[in-house]
């Protein structure tokens, strides 16, 4: 038994003597700010756009002349959509390369593990896991002081659209088809719910799938029958496409309401034709003359041979404009606690959208930031066609 | 069969019958085995012999007839209880445990019978530490016996071939059953190694002086020499049984083995 | 409303039968459940997509399935060439099988996902208008044409297996190799057989499933989990049991998720699996479970 | 040694737990279950929801969340071990997804998908984890020396054979199961002690499938090559993390590597990478004279 214990000492020995130590945190040569996103695993086809913007943004600044004349050094590590794997990711730039601020990933869930560790470690994360969970606890309603978030989150995008469609399109019956194991959906799912449910509507029915279901005509069937008006989709692209043509077959007419998931490629890869789709949009991404969203969503389709525009280079962007103005101001950029108490005072930074975002220090997260709503035309190019502000 | 009255019965089977589909394996066989006494079968290949072995053993339960061991009747019991109960056996081709030393497999027949929980094997409790050392003595005292411990260590598949065999007969012998089935002990081996076995096998009948057992074998040489009592079996029926001289110039079994002679 | 259930069912059942007989046939002939055959399955879909697109006059779309099962044969043979072959050679246990095919399945999930994991890609359509009406059951072209095509490929299969020499000695292989090499059959080339068989399924059900539910890099994973199910209940080993039970599984869970919504449907295929395990080991018309002496 | 370090080796010893658990199923009992995973979730969620909602200490939900496991595996090894052995594996497998979807329907407790997060933090919690990881090797180490271990092996080659020497095989293989599953349970408890969050799909078949692939790199019956082998693929994917080969970065790689690595130990050394041997230093020693030996002769 000895032997054995010898042989594991020595592996963990030989492992940490190869490992480099972490640097100290200079206060005049570059700044080191870690960028975490998901480049491998499920949701890659947005950390991918994700990861691109946040490069792209970081140049952007240090052409620009960086923050107060010091450039900024960006890591990128790949958190694969996954708990360990962004603990990991952290650890790595926090300890090892000592980064002292982070942009965080698209989705939430391992953004939920840094929750503490980021006040611990003194290390300001600004991202975009719209899930309240990570920026305010949810037993206690306490907001986590170094996690911010520069998006309107779940709630409130459901929110902007279910508002629209009970006052714009003054439908009174919903349905909601989800699949309840993805963070993401279920995150946008409920507030849609509860809303309508506050304000009027009437939802008659909440159907459900899983990951390893393809085939959604129960459940399409199931609605068409409830009598619904219109249905809210909000999962990733691949399950939108399966549930849109699903409902169209099951011969449902109604309109078919979605989160920023219904955006483009969906219009072309529907076998039904497209009519009555609304969906949130971030931004107004084909207007040229609105803010620079048109110019870094083409920028990115250039380099990386995308072929529709992805929304989340525009919040990749936005989130470093947020952490870099923060940083500015502060005296010393790379203590963490000062630009934590800079961050909750954001006001005025002008975005990607052409608009500006004022952070509430109270639950940091955007609390002036409103939704367009977006449908398709004829002949399935993207329309604004509305904007909401309900936060 | 009056020699065998004096002394008790360790197994007995009455109107034994095994069939498998049209095929009677084992047609109504009698059989006593008595204690101390070694019972040799012989027949033709698939006469049957193998499948009354796994009946014994409770292996396959038999169509018909009834078995019993020490006086108790095993039809309901399952093989481990009845090997529980003290019959020991060898296999054909043989079943050495691939995974363990020539000792492990030795031991591995004491330890069902181990007197530590698990609980007490995972903590290194000493009852587990006495309990194993009880074992391990058994288990190389028995080797010893049969002058086999230089191997202990050795991982029982690589040994030559009469040696495994040595050591499946070991492996049974280590719990000093009260019956021990040998299945075809002298297969394979050249005439040496048989010369060899003989001897090792009397040598176990001085040393277990109460073990009765029985061996299905061809060579005639080591049935003749070893076995007190032989059936002989054909076709699952037992065509004749008794003393190895009376078998020798018995005309039923002489035909069985080298066909009619013409004049018939 | 219980027909058009039963239909969607029957149409889904089809699916599952193709997946689940590309795992009935390779288990029939060598005992164990190919799991890249998900992974297969994804790679069709994909190379059924490229074809469709790149190719100037855009092929009628069997075309597309002929040149993707092709494809199919060719990789599966690799595959068994690259891994299974040398598992056989020096006989490992049964477990090195699973093993290998799961890291198979990881390895081809990975690197689609590596090359592919921008958004999903979709087939160009098919049909000018996506169902048509029988009476008041709305019946989508598509699953027809999934339907036809299956039950017309299991057909041919059966009629391989039952009626032809080769299916003769692939049975035979199935139920004893050992005794078939002595008989003469060449074993090495049923094995052959089995795995472009094997490849021809995952080709079909490949272009099948990417126009029917777009194609992305965990497509055919996703749906062999319940393939699977339905080739244990069908009886390991038997197509004709895969068939039925696929068909089975496809109106259970239609009805279902109809009835219970669609979150306790993996606990309903387990507990039927567990049902089937327990009162017919064997599998609807599979062979007795039992291990012989 | 920064937390990043700590963090990686608390992972790997993580893996190592899991894979001695698997390792006792499988290179000892000769079973194959795919569903280890399944019985993580299963003590991870019991322990931490009950935690949250009766106010009671971690230990004492911990021991109610491992006896949950070992009911559950009893309950699935009863009447499944009677039938053949492919059918064990099928059984677990279902089960590892049964368990994955009955965590999202509890959704009140468990909060579903969004991940369970209201765990305490337990202070040197490293430490608690490389103790329990030493404590479990030893653990396993006297089950195979002892009689358990010897008749295991038995079992595991000739099930006939074992049985006519008086191994209960079909109560010892349930015996087995319960123990193995509970010490896989552990794994999910520590898992989530060391998140802090916990997520269903966390859990998933990968993981299960990923565990049988690093007992069966590391040895089919060696208990050093299982413990080596999942602390080193473990920190395999984090070394690759900033390894750049012809100018790209195999961050993106990492899952495609590490399965070609175990795709060429299938072919080229079907016994994985210690076969049956029991590597330890004194046996390397040895190893090292003989070998010192016959170059001089």
């Amino acid at each position: 038994m000895k032997k054995l214990l010898t042989c594991l000492l020595v592996l963990v020995l030989a492992f940490s003597l190869f490992a480099s130590g972490a640097e100290e945190k200079s206060n005049d040569g570059p700044i080191k700010i870690g960028s975490i996103m998901d480049l491998t695993g499920g949701a890659s086809n947005m950390g991918r756009p994700h990861s691109w913007g946040v490069e792209y943004a970081i140049k952007k600044v240090n052409e620009a002349g960086g923050i107060n004349g010091r450039q900024i050094e960006l890591y990128t590590q790949d958190c694969k959509n996954d708990i360990t794997e962004g603990l990991n990711a952290y650890h790595k730039l926090v300890d090892e390369i000592g980064v002292c601020a982070i942009i965080g990933p698209a989705l939430s869930n391992p953004a939920s593990a840094w929750v503490d560790l980021s006040a611990e470690d003194k290390i300001p994360i600004v991202g975009h896991f719209m899930d309240e969970v990570c920026t305010t606890n949810p037993d206690t309603g306490a907001v986590y002081p170094y996690m911010f978030l520069a998006e309107p989150s779940c709630s409130v995008q459901s929110y902007d659209m279910a508002a629209y469609a009970l006052a714009e399109l003054g439908l009174k019956k919903y349905a909601v088809l989800y699949n309840p194991s993805n963070a993401f959906a279920k995150a946008h799912a409920e507030p849609f719910i509860a809303y309508v449910k506050e304000n009027g509507g009437e939802v008659t029915a909440v159907e459900t799938m899983g990951w390893a279901d393809r085939d959604y005509s129960a459940q399409a069937i199931k609605i068409t029958n409830s009598g619904a008006e219109a249905v809210f989709l909000c999962d990733y692209l691949a399950q939108n496409l399966i549930s849109y043509d699903a409902l169209r077959d099951a011969g449902f007419k109604g309109a078919i309401l979605g989160a920023n998931t219904l955006a483009p490629p969906l219009a072309d890869q529907v076998k039904n034709d497209v009519y009555d789709v609304y969906f949130l949009q971030n931004y107004d991404m084909l207007n040229p003359n609105v803010g620079i969203i048109n110019e870094l969503v083409f920028s990115e389709m250039a380099a990386t041979g995308t072929e529709s525009p992805q929304c989340n280079v525009g919040f990749a962007w936005d989130a470093v404009q947020v952490l870099v103005e923060a940083m500015k101001k502060a005296k010393d950029p790379t203590d963490g606690e000062e630009v934590a108490k800079l961050l909750e005072q954001t006001t005025g930074v002008l975005l990607s959208s052409g608009d500006t975002i004022s952070i509430d220090p109270a639950t940091h997260r955007p609390n002036n930031m409103g939704m367009y709503i977006a449908t398709y035309d004829e002949n399935h190019n993207m329309v604004i066609c509305g904007r909401e502000d309900i936060y | 069969m009056e020699k065998c009255d004096n002394k008790n019965l360790i197994l007995s089977c009455k109107d034994l019958c095994m069939n498998f589909g049209g095929v009677k394996a084992v047609d109504n066989l009698n059989m006593d085995v008595p204690e101390g006494i070694t019972i040799g079968i012989i027949g033709p290949n698939g006469a049957g012999k193998t499948t009354i072995y796994n009946v014994f053993s409770r292996i396959y339960k038999q169509t018909s007839g009834t078995v019993s061991f020490n006086g108790q009747c095993v039809d309901a019991m399952d093989q481990v209880s009845v090997a529980r109960m003290g019959l020991a056996r060898t296999f054909q081709n043989i079943r050495l445990f691939a995974g363990l030393s020539v000792l492990d497999n030795v031991k591995v027949s004491l330890d069902y019978a181990g007197k530590y929980t698990i609980a007490e094997a995972v903590f290194h409790l000493p009852r587990r530490r006495k309990e194993e050392r009880r074992i391990a003595d058994k288990a190389k005292e028995t080797l010893k016996l049969l002058n086999l411990d230089s191997y202990s260590d050795k991982m029982a598949i690589s040994l030559p071939y009469g040696l495994q065999k040595m050591v499946e007969i070991a492996r049974a012998l280590v719990t000093e059953p009260k019956l021990l089935m040998l299945d075809e002990p002298a297969a394979g081996l050249n005439p040496e190694e048989v010369l060899q076995l003989v001897d090792f096998l009397k040598e176990i009948k001085n040393l277990y002086p109460g073990l009765s057992i029985l061996v299905i074998e061809h060579r005639m040489d080591l049935v003749m020499n070893l076995c007190d009592y032989i059936y002989v079996q054909n076709f699952g029926e037992t065509i004749a049984k008794g003393t190895p001289s009376e078998i020798q110039t018995n005309p039923t079994v002489l035909a069985a083995y080298l066909g009619e002679e013409d004049n018939e | 409303m219980f027909l058009q259930l039963l239909f969607n069912g029957i149409s889904l059942g089809a699916v599952y039968a193709l997946i689940a007989v590309g795992f009935a046939i390779v288990f029939s002939v060598l005992k164990f459940s190919n799991f890249a055959h998900g992974g297969m399955i994804s790679i069709c879909a994909y190379i059924g997509f490229f074809f469709q697109k790149t190719v100037k006059p855009t092929p009628p779309i069997w075309v597309t399935i002929l040149f993707t099962s092709l494809c199919g044969i060719v990789m599966s043979l690799f595959l068994d060439r690259i891994v299974y072959a040398s598992i056989r050679r020096n006989k490992s246990p049964k477990n090195y099988y699973f093993l290998s095919s799961l890291t198979i399945s990881i390895i081809i999930t990975a690197i689609l996902n590596v090359f592919f994991s921008k958004n999903p890609l979709a087939y160009p359509m098919l049909f000018s208008s996506t169902t048509f009406n029988v009476g008041n059951i709305r019946i989508s072209r598509m699953d027809t044409m999934i339907l036809i095509v299956s039950v017309v490929l299991l057909v041919l299969l059966i009629f391989l297996i039952d009626k032809t020499k080769v299916g003769l000695a692939m049975r035979a292989v199935s139920i004893d190799p050992e005794t078939s090499k002595l008989m003469g059959i060449n074993s090495n080339f049923i094995i052959l057989m089995t795995f472009s068989l094997a490849g021809i399924l995952a080709g079909v059900s490949g272009v099948l499933l990417g126009c029917k539910y777009g194609v992305f890099p965990d497509l055919g994973q996703s749906m062999m989990i319940k393939g699977f199910i339905a080739s244990v209940i069908g009886g390991l080993g038997s197509l004709g049991g895969a068939i039925a039970a696929a068909f089975l599984l496809g109106i259970i869970e239609m009805f279902w998720t109809y009835v219970m919504g669609s979150l306790s449907t993996p606990v309903m295929t387990f507990v039927v699996m567990l049902l089937f395990l327990f009162i017919r080991p064997q599998g609807i018309s599979g062979r007795f479970a039992k291990e012989k002496v | 040694m920064n937390n990043y370090q700590l963090g990686l080796i608390m992972n790997s010893c993580i893996s190592v737990i899991e894979v001695v658990s698997v390792f006792i199923i499988t290179s000892l009992a000769g079973m194959f279950s795919l569903g280890q995973a399944a019985f993580m979730t299963i003590s991870a969620y019991l322990t931490f929801v009950l935690a949250k909602m009766l106010h009671l200490p971690i230990i004492l939900t911990a021991a109610i969340g491992l006896g949950m496991s070992g009911l559950c595996a009893y309950i699935i090894a009863v009447p499944t071990l009677r039938l053949r052995k492919d059918y064990f594996t099928l059984i677990t497998m279902g089960f590892g997804e049964m368990m994955a979807s009955i965590v999202v329907m509890l959704e009140k407790y468990t909060k579903g998908s969004i991940g369970f997060s209201s765990i305490p933090k337990v202070k040197s919690i490293f430490w608690i984890i490389v103790a329990t990881t030493i404590a479990v090797i030893f653990f396993a180490w006297q089950l195979k020396r002892s009689r358990f271990g010897r008749m295991c092996i038995a079992l595991k080659t000739d099930e006939t054979a074992a049985k006519s020497f008086g191994i209960d095989v079909y109560h010892l293989k349930i015996k087995v199961y319960v123990i193995a599953s509970c010490i896989s349970g552990l794994a999910g408890i520590l898992y989530g002690l060391k998140n802090r969050v916990i997520t269903p799909d966390g859990f998933s078949w990968n993981l299960s499938a990923e565990m049988q692939i690093f007992l069966f790199f590391g040895g089919t019956n060696s208990l050093t090559g299982a413990v080596i082998s999942a602390f080193g693929l473990k920190l395999l994917p984090e070394m690759l993390r900033n390894l750049t080969l012809f100018g790209v970065n195999m961050q993106e790689y990492r899952t495609v590597i590490y399965c070609l690595l175990i795709l060429l130990v299938i072919n080229f050394r079907p016994e994985g990478m210690l076969g049956d041997k029991e590597m330890s230093p004194s046996r390397m020693v040895r190893a090292m004279k003989r070998r010192l030996k016959r170059e001089k002769s």
